[in-house]
């Protein structure tokens, strides 16, 4: 750990506005398609759960895509697709509220970490969470063989009884960091992508250094258009939602 | 994790891909051309911790997608878009991601298979089944080969040898195909533009777009390409956001996206077209050519539902447009009149003189391995190979890469047809209902352990072709399809051996591949073979790095010839148009992999099952509430299926997702759903493809109730289970 | 114990008792010298007694500070072992460690107090004991440590005060 | 207290007359000697027919399987066979929990605060009311303990540190609950236990047999000696002050599991005293409940519990139910004003959602039958009645819970994932199991443990008597402390 600042207040800690990594998510370009979907489970080793479970509330995906409805027909409109995942909060509700420090913040990467085997299954941090993005383990879901042979290695395949959520696939940023470290550099813009980032067919979904002006996602999180989610709970969300018909500037 | 994988086991696997592989990159384990080294450098695939990437091409559907799939120590993890393909440029969509999941899927067909029309299953070695085929291809006359619409090399290899042996020509079908109605676009481009070809929309460069019904960001004809070309389209060149107006009876994806949804009734698109174009002409230069001069607004409004005011304000959008573009999707020409809907879009898009212009309607480029078209078979086609079936006259019956059990109208008879076959030879990878049927099952690899190549037919305007090649060692005792055709050709000696003289299916695509070899303007050149085939490997493929879309003919005579359109007859009784679309996560195909199962269709995020779609106000007449089970009857068919209340379709309108409805296909697929080709009748329109959007069905209450699994909250969105008063 | 000669005098109400006590004190022998044994809590002043001597309060102090140290270490000692930030919020917050500080202080308060009751009445002693049964039928018991030579003198003392009954009081397991 | 001060029957004919009915209505009034009253609680204890075992036999049945055999399957299958869900993620094992951690607030507030206040009706019940403490805490226990996802880490809750020296996380309300929570049980339980010391002497001394070599034990050689006494008695008032303070702070802690977290609805300033008295409510109810079910099932304890104390408790629940509206109200308006639209979608679904009808019944079992019933005497007076409304009470303040926890979980600030439908799943059994493990721990200590503090009966017998003034006969307390 890169030698923490330890703020004395509440009011003194203040993350870098930022924060280091990002996404910007523009709406208007989402299709719905769930490619960000798939992606992400298959990158992730999110299993699945079947019908009842799936119905019942216990679906596995780290990433949804929400949408609701305007109006009747035949005035009717479906809102925006909007992809919700972890927003990866700079202050963070879910995190002081677990008794053992199983979602902890990164300070080297400004991200938002479930540690799963630190984790004892209160649910409080999924309580807390405004966006209702944590999904958690009710069972060890079967995956019959040879299913497992797809696992991702760089990521835990979790039991029962645990939390998770996205991680920005932190794995993949780890290898990049990796990578630039090895060859004496900063990670460049475009260099690592999530899963869903990278799946996106409509490219909707960007990704990348929110410390660095220069980078796609920082010009386009300073958009205009850019809102964040329940900006007013004051969590400093990481991820940008860009509202309204694109104006295809920084495309 | 759950796989016992034991060391003795690991190093088995991991020695099998050390001795059957290249080294160079890009070629898989499974190569048959094998330079060796010694050990004192370990092939990178066997470092611990280290990933090898493999390019190859989508199998989920015929779009020809490319795909890195990332291995490690054999195991494939992860498909990924090829950034270097230009239909995917690196993206994939939700099917080409859980492509994993059909080949790790704990039901496959995992050795060849004797059965008695799906009885007695038993396991058989491949050569017998060899012999089994080679004595097919020696009685030529009485063989019929049924393919899918990928892979193309195995395609052009069955192509190849019927031509050879004197067999029928392979036939090609594919439900996509169907719901696209392929045929009847290639039929109206022959009668406007003269030229039967697929044709590719520039949605990219256009700046209002108008979609009668194309459900391009879903599932027609190349969505991952077309959903770039939307979101080039939002981001306009210079800023200009382009716009999308779609119509059609249901909102779907791509709807939702569309800055208007004009719910016009099906069957009255052509009328709707003519009027636009009518309007249009008079807007724009005072008057209204031939083509769209006896056009009715009034009866346009009035059979569409859409209002006038509605079609003058889109016929003003066109007016303002400098890159106008109508789009006709599949279900909008699955009608009586497709044929004449098809050309009357066309038509507008020559009046608005897009045709080979930016933003415009092109001839999709020539293929570098053959510039022959080769579609769907059309419904027509399907019932005349299946009145062959019925006489007898085929005696083998080759199956590969369809499930026409499934996938066709139930009302066509392939079932039964199936009976009167001699011997039907199926080459599944899955156990699906087609294959259960069959005498033999002789399953090929799973698309990710398999050689091949894929003719792109649209999506990008770069002539390609995009290459597949094995990312891992075959898991189970499979066999290349194109292997067992070429050792059992040389087994049957004669025409069949003259004509295939390859070792293996690599030869067959070397030599095919062959003609790319010192290629002008390619994305790479290499001056021989071995290069090149290590490039076509690495890079996923061969195509052209500038754009040979085919420019229509100048289009002055399309729009002085009259066009005769008039509101569609529907097939059968009943109050309601029944609109079936393709599921856009199961597509035909997608059924037995739980992980596509299980993500949520993007209108109505319901996993795992198939619903109706009705609109809540119908359902209030109909005494019908959400998860209600309802029979939905037509003349053909009956199918009993669970209520969704959707806001957005015409209340005349019922709708029903297919990719569903499975009686085999493994444990994820079978007995989960319905199939809503169960209901369709026989209609064709003229080009010979199914009117399968012109049916009218009868619903009825059955008082059963069955929930269906959704992601949303019916609650939040829909308020359901609270009452109005605060 | 056995070098002690001891009497044990019963009295069936709390009059007859404070009357003995006066009784022996006019005797000459010392209020330390005399244990009230009770089946219900008689004060001192009911006899007209000095006040007893408990250290209670003392460990209920001392297990407050203990506690409230207690408490000072999980609230602002642990953090710094492993530093981790939550939630944007300081490594040693405030006002929960105000919480964490109570409970440890009413925790180890009262522990300290529960056995402070035990180290102050030597619990649990199993050792045998000069008692009778009828003490917790509420009778109250003198239990004098009586010179030698006054036995007779005291035991009338006592049966004059309305003892019902005095008698050598015999060590025994109870 | 004003509760005492309340009007006798005046004017009596016969002031005899009078003097018999205050004795026979005031336990402290009716004194029996000590060994007689000694004898009614040993014979209490004793006196045990079939139909107790066979009702024991039962409730240990429903323990091993309802609770026990349940959790052991939940624990080796997953909390997928509870109702939880996405956003649920909290649903009946934490509604239990508060439910117990409720009633077991009782004993310590009926022997604590009415001991500060010497509300000397309390004396024969104290010992009841405690024991209520301990045994619900500990299905409290049981009750959080299921509703962790990974039970056999639970002692990563512990302030034990890890082999890296991470201690747990005191940022967490769940960590402020653990040690309030294991604060609360062990003050309780030190708490029941000394003042019990005396009477395992008691019945050390009138016991043959395993009984004796039991009481001898728990008895710790107790004689009654003057330091003994005051060690005793400096210690229980130590407690008694000290202990209301924890008592407040663990329900309000708990209140904080909700309080503190960002969700509509839950967020609230109120929310420490709301559940503070919400507590008692159900709390004190289950006392009623408890007091009369002695009453008429145990021998002899018609003696030591009449209607005076029915009455009492009565005037309490009565009081605390008010004070329980009051601060529901105060919730309520308050969420209501702000018009903060995610908190006016939750009070809108809680009485228009599909547990509106939980909602209503919270207000008419928890407010409405309380004020209906209570504030006639003689219906307190009756048994029946009384026990009845406890009895909704306790459903009122279950259904409180429900409302709080599961049913606000289902709305949250994404409509998209508001509540899916709620299917009740093996927490139904495991509280049934938890209920029938209280009442068999109950069962059985009523055999082991004199109920009655006999020592604190006489004692206040002896400090009361009647003084006339004038023809008045007129109840008065000597201070004996």
């Amino acid at each position: 750990m890169a030698n923490p600042k330890i703020p004395e207040f509440k009011a003194d800690w203040k993350e870098g506005e930022e924060g280091r990594w990002g996404m910007a998510i523009d709406m208007d370009l989402c299709t719905g398609c769930q490619a960000c979907v798939a992606a992400c489970s298959m990158e992730n080793n999110v299993p699945f759960v079947g019908e009842e479970m799936s119905g019942y509330g216990r679906q596995m995906a780290w990433l949804r895509v929400e949408r609701l409805w305007e109006g009747e027909y035949p005035e009717v409109k479906m809102t925006p697709f909007q992809p919700v995942m972890c927003q990866q909060c700079g202050s963070a509700p879910c995190e002081p509220v677990c008794p053992v420090f199983a979602t902890v913040h990164s300070q080297v990467e400004q991200l938002n970490l479930q540690v799963y085997n630190r984790c004892v299954g209160t649910r409080y941090c999924a309580n807390n969470c405004p966006y209702v993005v944590r999904v958690f383990n009710w069972a060890d879901y079967d995956r019959p063989e040879p299913l497992p042979n797809q696992f991702n290695p760089d990521v835990t395949v979790r039991r029962r009884g645990v939390m998770e959520k996205c991680t920005f696939c932190i794995q993949r940023i780890h290898k990049a960091e990796d990578q630039a470290k090895s060859e004496g550099r900063e990670v460049v813009d475009g260099e690592v992508a999530p899963a869903c980032a990278q799946a996106c067919p409509a490219d909707a979904i960007v990704f990348g250094r929110m410390d660095d002006p220069e980078s796609r996602v920082s010009k386009l999180s300073k958009d205009g258009r850019a809102v964040h989610l329940l900006e007013e709970l004051g969590t400093n969300p990481r991820v940008a939602y860009l509202k309204g018909g694109s104006n295809g500037n920084l495309g | 994790m759950t796989n016992k994988l034991s060391r003795r086991d690991f190093l088995k696997l991991a020695s099998l891909g050390a001795a059957t592989s290249a080294v160079l990159t890009g070629c898989g384990p499974a190569s048959r051309y094998v330079t060796r080294e010694p050990y004192t450098k370990m092939p990178e695939y066997n470092y611990n911790g280290q990933s090898t990437y493999f390019a190859t091409t989508c199998r989920e559907c015929a779009a020809g997608c490319g795909l890195v799939v990332r291995t490690m120590q054999g195991r494939a993890l992860k498909a990924e878009g090829n950034k270097h393909n230009p239909v995917n440029l690196g993206k994939t969509c939700a099917r080409g991601q859980a492509t994993l999941h059909g080949m790790y899927n704990p039901d496959r067909v995992q050795s060849p298979l004797k059965q008695a029309r799906g009885n007695n299953p038993t396991d058989t070695d491949w050569d017998t089944a060899i012999s089994i085929v080679a004595e097919a291809l020696n009685n030529p006359a009485d063989t019929a080969f049924l393919m899918g619409l990928a892979p193309d090399h195995l395609f052009d290899l069955v192509t190849d040898l019927c031509k050879a042996i004197g067999a029928p020509a392979p036939i090609r079908y594919g439900a996509l195909g169907m719901f696209e109605a392929r045929a009847t676009l290639g039929e109206a481009s022959r009668a406007v533009f003269a030229r039967p070809d697929m044709l590719f929309f520039d949605i990219a460069n256009a700046d209002t777009v108008i979609s009668f019904g194309a459900n391009f960001l879903e599932t027609w004809v190349s969505p991952v390409a077309y959903t770039r070309g939307y979101s080039q389209m939002r981001r306009g060149p210079g800023g200009k956001r382009g716009r999308l107006i779609q119509i059609e009876p249901r909102l779907s994806q791509t709807a939702a996206k569309a800055d208007e949804w004009l719910p016009g009734a099906p069957g009255s698109e052509g009328l709707v077209a003519v009027a636009l174009g009518k309007l249009y002409a008079e807007k724009k230069f005072g008057s209204a050519p031939t083509a769209f001069e006896a056009a009715d607004i009034n009866l346009a409004a009035e059979a569409s539902g859409i209002p006038l005011e509605k079609l003058e304000h889109l016929a003003d959008l066109l007016a303002e447009a400098e890159h106008p573009l109508v789009i006709p999707g599949g279900a909008t020409l699955a009608q009586e009149n497709g044929l004449e809907t098809a050309k009357a879009i066309l038509t507008l898009n020559a009046l608005l003189d897009n045709p080979g212009k930016p933003g415009g309607v092109y001839f999709t480029p020539a293929n570098p391995l053959s510039n022959k078209y080769q579609r769907a078979a059309t419904a027509n086609e399907m019932a005349e190979f299946i009145g062959k079936m019925n006489s007898g006259a085929i005696k083998t019956l080759f199956v590969h890469g369809v499930n026409p059990v499934f996938e066709l109208p139930k009302s066509l008879g392939f079932e039964a047809a199936l009976a009167k076959v001699g011997q039907v030879i199926s080459f599944a990878t899955f156990p699906d209902e087609t294959a259960m049927l069959a005498d033999y099952i002789l399953p090929d690899h799973h698309g990710l352990e398999s050689w091949g190549y894929q003719r792109v037919v649209t999506g990008t305007g770069q002539s390609m072709v995009s290459g597949a090649q094995p990312s891992v060692a075959p898991f189970y005792n499979t066999r290349a399809t194109a292997d067992v055709l070429l050792a059992a050709a040389t087994k049957a000696g004669g025409k069949a051996a003259a004509a295939l003289p390859f070792k293996d299916e690599v030869e067959f695509i070397q030599d095919k591949v062959s003609v790319l070899v010192g290629a002008e303007g390619g994305f790479y050149n290499a001056a021989d073979l071995p290069a090149f085939w290590a490039l076509f490997q690495q890079f996923g493929g061969w195509w052209k790095n500038d754009s040979s879309l085919g420019v229509p003919p100048q289009t002055a005579n399309a729009i002085s010839k009259e066009l005769k359109v008039s509101a569609a007859k529907p097939e059968g009784e009943g109050e309601f148009h029944l609109f079936v679309y393709p599921s856009p996560i199961l597509a035909e195909a997608g059924a037995n992999k739980p992980w596509l199962q299980e993500t949520p269709d993007p209108t109505t995020t319901v996993m795992w099952n198939s619903w109706i779609e009705i609109n809540p106000v119908t359902a209030e007449e109909l005494g019908v509430e959400d998860d209600d089970v309802v029979t939905v009857e037509s003349a053909f068919g009956v199918v009993e299926v669970t209520v969704y209340k959707y806001p957005a379709i015409r209340p005349d309108v019922v709708a029903i997702p297919f990719g569903q409805g499975h009686t085999a296909y493994g444990r994820y697929a079978e007995n989960r759903g319905v199939n809503p080709a169960n209901l369709f009748g026989t209609t064709t329109n003229g080009a010979g493809d199914l009117a399968f959007a012109g049916m009218k069905v009868k619903i009825q209450k059955t008082g059963k109730k069955r929930p269906l699994s959704r992601l949303e909250s019916k609650l939040g969105v829909y308020g359901i289970g609270m009452s109005e008063e605060h | 114990m056995t070098d002690k000669n001891l009497l044990l005098a019963i009295f069936e109400d709390i009059d007859p008792a404070a009357h003995a006590v006066d009784a022996l004190r006019g005797l000459g022998i010392h209020d330390e010298q005399v244990t009230v044994i009770s089946g219900t809590p008689i004060t001192e002043a009911m006899l007209g007694r000095k006040h007893q001597w408990s250290n209670v309060t003392r460990f209920s102090l001392g297990g407050a500070i203990i506690g409230f140290a207690s408490g000072c270490f999980l609230a602002f000692a642990t953090p710094n072992m492993y530093p981790i930030i939550v939630g944007g919020q300081p490594l040693v917050p405030v006002p929960p460690s105000i919480v964490v500080l109570f409970e440890m202080t009413m925790l180890v308060m009262l522990i300290s107090t529960f056995l402070g009751v035990f180290l102050d009445s030597r619990y649990p002693s199993y050792t045998p004991k000069e008692y009778v049964p009828e003490i917790s039928d509420g009778r109250i018991a003198l239990l004098l440590d009586c010179p030698g030579d006054m036995e007779a003198t005291i035991t009338k003392a006592m049966t004059e005060a309305g003892a019902e009954s005095v008698k050598r009081a015999e060590a025994q397991v109870i | 207290m004003a509760i005492s001060a309340n009007a006798l029957p005046h004017a009596h004919a016969d002031e005899h007359d009078h003097e018999a009915y205050l004795r026979k209505e005031h336990l402290m009034l009716d004194p029996k000697p000590r060994g007689e009253m000694n004898a009614l609680v040993m014979e209490s204890m004793t006196t045990t027919s079939w139909k107790f075992w066979v009702i024991a036999a039962v409730m240990a049945a429903i323990v091993a399987i309802g609770l026990f055999g349940a959790w052991g399957y939940m624990i080796a299958n997953g909390l997928y066979l509870t109702g939880k869900n996405r956003p649920g993620y909290w649903s009946l094992f934490l509604v239990h929990t508060v439910f117990w951690i409720g009633i077991s607030h009782a004993g310590t507030f009926v022997s604590a605060l009415l001991r500060v206040f010497k509300a000397e009706f309390r004396r024969p019940f104290t010992r009841a009311a405690e024991l209520m403490t301990t045994f619900a805490l500990a299905q409290a226990g049981i009750q959080i303990f299921a509703h962790m996802g990974r039970v056999w880490l639970a002692y990563w809750m512990f302030p034990i540190p890890n082999q890296r020296l991470l201690w747990t996380n005191f940022h967490s309300p769940l960590m402020w609950d653990f040690l309030a929570i294991n604060t609360y049980l062990l003050s309780s339980t030190m708490y029941l236990f000394l003042p019990l010391i005396p009477d395992l002497a008691m019945a050390r001394d009138r016991s043959t047999g395993w009984r004796k070599s039991l009481y001898r034990i728990l008895a710790m050689g107790f004689r009654g000696t003057e330091a003994e006494w005051t060690h005793l008695r400096i210690a229980l008032n130590i407690f008694a002050f000290a202990i209301l303070p924890v008592m407040f702070s663990v329900h309000t802690i708990v209140s904080w599991d909700f309080a503190a977290a960002m969700r509509p609805g839950w967020s609230s300033t109120i929310f420490g005293p709301y559940f503070v008295v919400g507590a008692l409510q159900s709390g004190v109810s289950a006392v009623a409940m408890v007091v009369i079910t002695i009453r008429y099932t145990m021998k002899n304890m018609d003696y030591f519990i009449r209607k005076e104390h029915f009455d009492a408790l009565g005037k309490l629940m009565l009081i605390i139910s008010m004070s329980w509206a009051y601060f529901f109200f105060n919730d309520y308006m308050v969420q209501w004003y702000g018009g903060d639209k995610w908190t006016d979608a939750l009070l809108h679904f809680h009485e228009a959602g599909p547990a509106g009808w939980i909602w209503f019944m919270m207000l008419i079992t928890n407010i409405a039958i309380p004020w209906l019933v209570l504030w006639n005497k003689n219906w307190r007076r009756n048994p029946v009645m009384l026990f009845t409304v406890g009895l909704l009470a306790n459903v009122g303040m279950w259904a409180e819970r429900f409302i709080i926890v599961p049913v606000s979980l289902e709305i949250n600030r994404m409509p998209f994932m508001w509540g899916q439908t709620f299917k009740p799943g093996i927490e139904v059994p495991m509280f049934i199991g938890t209920v029938a493990f209280f009442i068999l721990l109950y069962m059985l200590a009523s055999r082991l443990i004199p109920l009655v503090p006999v020592w604190e009966v006489q004692e206040g017998q002896m400090a009361h008597s009647i003084r006339k003034y004038g023809k008045e006969p007129v109840v008065s307390v000597a201070d004996l402390e």
